[in-house]
């Protein structure tokens, strides 16, 4: 899909939208795959001057290729500091961080996470990972965003288990929970979309659609009711000199371009 | 949440007392002497891990990990072990295969990170065989150094609103000088800690390169601490660099000699994971009849790690692996 | 004692706010950018420390303090600072000679350890021209700590029972696991620090050899941090090494290029403390008509610190503390 | 003075009785000076295995000469760990230390001790130092003891100021105030005598007087009523092999035993 004739996939253009909101000078958390991706994109496109941080320690390596482990050996590999979980966890709560990117089982309308547990909590139907960073990223970076597939399994009314918190219940229940001021979810990027959230209400707006998506296909895909712009703009696409960058120098091994996003 | 009161504690339940003056005596009766603390692995699990333990681990999942002393938790039958599931991952995947945990202090289980999840480990939870309270990476950091700091508590911002706190046995405090709420993680002690290290002189002093997690904690919260270390050294050597230090010997109980200890997980600087032989074991994990003949091949029939290495490509493996790691 | 009920909160005076959420906002404001730090002491005195400003001292009283930059403040002119006195000995003796200083945080101040005490210092207290308030050592460290934590407090069990909890600002809690009693330190976020490291790059990202004291914490803490450093080195130094690194580029404002800058303090495998120098200063601070000659001819009159540094004896006398301090 | 015809001082007297209460295998936080003496005297005598902390952060070094500053460069000199003062005062927290050594200008028959001020807090007619680390200690180690000067300025009815913890009021004032169960004074050792403190009462007790010395010449230079056992013990004397090991490989400079006590 490309409007210029350029052919690039929903990752693809999922890592270069999130990519483009990351400023410089600022600092992001990030995990293994596409928010790796959108970070070391973001540092060698507009943002040099991004500092990257990994969970376990690692903080701004030099990354020779794609970690497979927010804790392996890439995620330092000529850092600044190999330092310690407690010092990057540290920094979020002081509020040195910026930005982090989540990724979840279920999400609802005010940016609340799931990755716990679908089903009763006790004998669950599925039992995911838990929290691991999740919930303190998204307690304490000034803003948390999340790369997803679209889909009303995910998107859904009321997640079964708020692992992560978005605005919660809505305005003033962050601040409320005793939740640092200020925090909030930010940007949903999905294969269909990029999505922020309203000021008043809290709640999950569209802000762009892709190329080629219908606000009908959006509506379809999530298992709540969304907030519109009165005007509806069309996601950027990816360059050619970003696409160039994200094949040739941040994955050239394909490992997360390779894979379709849904 | 929405239409309830938010809780001001936790419904989980705390596993291990954070009470400090219980933690105090314990320490207080163990020896600080510079005594040659070398053992087999066998040795070490034996003598320091009981059933019933609360367990640490050290390194971050796949990566420094005390493979070699999780798997003889497995060959002796270790049971009713509880864990501070600190991103563990092939760790956790271990010890769920073998059955010797009933109780976790959950932040991140089950999942390999990007690399899939752990069918058999999943299968505790799905069908409750095992006592689950919920926390987060931070939290658990934060309750480690709560301990090594000697108090019972320290005050944070996070699972605040969240079901993660609901599930988890935290209660939350009000700050005397500000009134802001916060979350009063109550300190971990565990009983035995596990941290796989590049190298340690016979006493347990030791070197670890690279980020070191939450071992710096781990090593001084636990009642108990086993190290493997990849390499013995003269204790010159480490008082020639005391700035290297990361765990000093009043911590250590054991210090085992396991050269690849932390196969198949990565060594930083020494040799990358074996994604291959993770990947067989996600394979192997799915099903109980593949489980079975997975272990006894790997664990219950190898008499230590060395033949486990044996098995699985020795020395030419983990040449291939350093070469990956070195990016040669 | 004794004869009167404890009081759950000390009656000194909380210089600074412990309230994490005015400390994030202004961390949020602080680039992160790694962009060229480097400036003259001159400068980066002038452009981040305000009249009135509360400070915290990198290293231990004589060993790798800030020396230059604590002259600057001098020759600058300064007034009405705060202090953190967490083992302040020389750096005291200096800031209190000065008198740049109206209000301290005090763990340990105007004794220089075992060389005795700086009549300066000591009259600042006996004439009440400074503000004061009781901490220990492991309170101020704490403290710094829970700054770093982005927590408002930090509880533990010191100044317990004793008058120096009665002088201080700590309120105590109550544990909300064991019911124990503890001290809640409150955040310290100090405006400014000085810290003196062995080398750095033109970012701030910067190495300490030797104990760290609290400066690790110390430059975490703080909302603007300046460094003296021995050597500047090549980012590329930096990243060869990462678990050498003590303190990251987001943390500083200014890196300021001092040879022997922590003289006439012991800067850690370079140079020992200049003994003869600091009997001079004790004697010398005794009384005002010989200090103030003694403070014009050393930095008032100095342009800066490399010329207090020709006056004390220049490379010749480095040559010599360094070969005293390599034990030669 | 001496017995067997050895002559050595008060100070060198003071330090090989000290030495003589570290236990082997135990650990010790010392500054400099007499304490620091003690516990080189110590580890080579009957505990090599004692373990000595600085409380800057040098862990076990191998002292090659008297430290001037409790953070100076030999408190680390070939450490077992070049650490940070955090982790020392964790350290004790935690319970893993076992002796303190403290000084002080005033201290009373509980072992209250003060080196903050004498006179009023406000406007003091001597100002001291404060705490540093005194008070941590005197909290957190099990067992503290003090080496100083018999005199009736310094053994006061009443403390102007409780720096530093000892028993407090009496039986039971430590663990009120919150202190760690088990913490305590354990022996005070000065130019005239040993005492320890009486179980009951938790005063102040002479123990043994050093040969020479009356129970009249401790009563006048002791500002409050002390505790006498049944039996008086003569405190023992140092053996030659402790003055050699002092005088040449501990204190060579005579930085230490170079001072008289008094």
């Amino acid at each position: 899909m490309s409007e210029h004739g350029i052919r690039y996939n929903a990752m693809e253009l999922m890592i270069c939208l999130a990519a483009r909101f990351l400023e410089d000078g600022r600092t992001v958390v990030v995990g293994t795959g596409a928010p790796c991706a959108a970070a070391m994109l973001a540092q060698k496109t507009h943002a040099p001057n991004l500092t990257v941080f990994f969970e376990a320690g690692g903080i701004a390596p030099l990354l020779p290729t794609m970690p497979i482990s927010v804790g392996d050996s890439r995620t330092f590999h000529k850092a600044i500091m190999a330092s310690s979980m407690i010092d990057v966890m540290d920094a979020c709560q002081r509020g040195v961080v910026d930005y982090c990117f989540l990724g979840g089982a279920q999400i609802d309308m005010y940016g609340n996470i799931n990755s716990t547990v679908i089903g009763d909590f006790q004998k669950p139907r599925v039992r995911l990972p838990g929290s691991g960073g999740a919930n303190d990223l998204a307690s304490l970076t000034w803003r948390t965003m999340v790369i997803t597939p679209h889909d009303a399994r995910r998107f859904v009314p009321r997640v079964d288990f708020i692992t992560s918190p978005g605005y919660l219940t809505g305005k003033g229940a962050r601040e409320a929970a005793g939740l640092p001021p200020g925090t909030r979810p930010y940007k949903i990027i999905t294969n269909l979309c990029v999505m922020g959230f309203d000021d008043d209400t809290c709640r999950m707006k569209v802000e762009s659609l892709h190329m080629g998506v219908s606000k009908e296909d959006v509506i379809a895909a999530t298992g709540f009711e969304l907030l519109w712009p009165e005007r509806i703009l069309t996601s950027g696409e990816p360059t050619a000199e970003e696409l160039d960058l994200l094949r040739n120098e941040v994955d050239p091994m394909k490992y997360i371009i390779g894979r379709e996003a849904v | 949440m929405g239409d309830r009161l938010f809780p001001d504690t936790g419904e989980g339940k705390l596993f291990m007392d954070p009470h400090p003056d219980k933690a105090r005596e314990f320490f207080r009766g163990k020896s600080r002497a510079m005594v040659d603390k070398t053992m087999t692995v066998s040795e070490a699990v034996s003598r320091f891990v009981k059933d019933g333990d609360y367990l640490a681990v050290g390194g971050f999942g796949t990566n420094r990990i005390p493979t070699a002393l999780l798997h003889e938790v497995l060959r002796q039958g270790r049971k009713s072990l509880g864990l501070s599931g600190h991103t563990a991952t092939h760790d956790f995947q271990i010890l769920a295969a073998g059955g010797v945990i009933d109780r976790v202090d959950v932040a991140y289980v089950i999942g390999l990170e990007a690399r899939g999840l752990s069918k058999a480990a999943r299968k505790l939870f799905e069908e409750a065989r095992i006592e689950v309270c919920e926390w987060t990476n931070a939290a658990l950091a934060w309750r480690y150094k709560a301990a090594v700091m000697g108090t019972s508590y320290i005050p944070a911002r996070v699972m605040l609103g969240s079901d993660t706190f609901v599930k988890s046995a935290a209660k939350t405090v009000t700050c005397p000088y500000t009134g802001l709420k916060l979350v009063a993680l109550p300190a971990l002690y565990p009983d035995v800690a596990f941290i796989h290290v590049h190298r340690s002189d016979i006493y347990g002093n030791a070197q670890i390169d690279g980020i070191t997690v939450a071992d710096f904690d781990v090593a001084r919260a636990s009642k108990r601490v086993i190290l493997s270390t990849e390499e013995i050294v003269p204790t010159d050597h480490i008082r020639e660099d005391p700035a290297r230090t990361v765990i000093t010997h009043y911590c250590v109980d054991a210090v085992c000699h396991v050269p690849y200890g932390s196969y198949p997980g990565n060594m930083p600087y020494a040799y990358f994971s074996d994604e291959d032989h993770l990947r067989e074991w996600l394979a192997n994990d799915s099903k109980p009849e593949t489980l079975r003949p997975f272990l006894e091949k790997y664990i219950y029939c190898t008499k230590d790690f060395s033949e486990y290495l044996e098995l699985c490509g020795g020395e030419a493996k983990i040449e291939a692996l350093r070469r990956k790691e070195l990016l040669r």
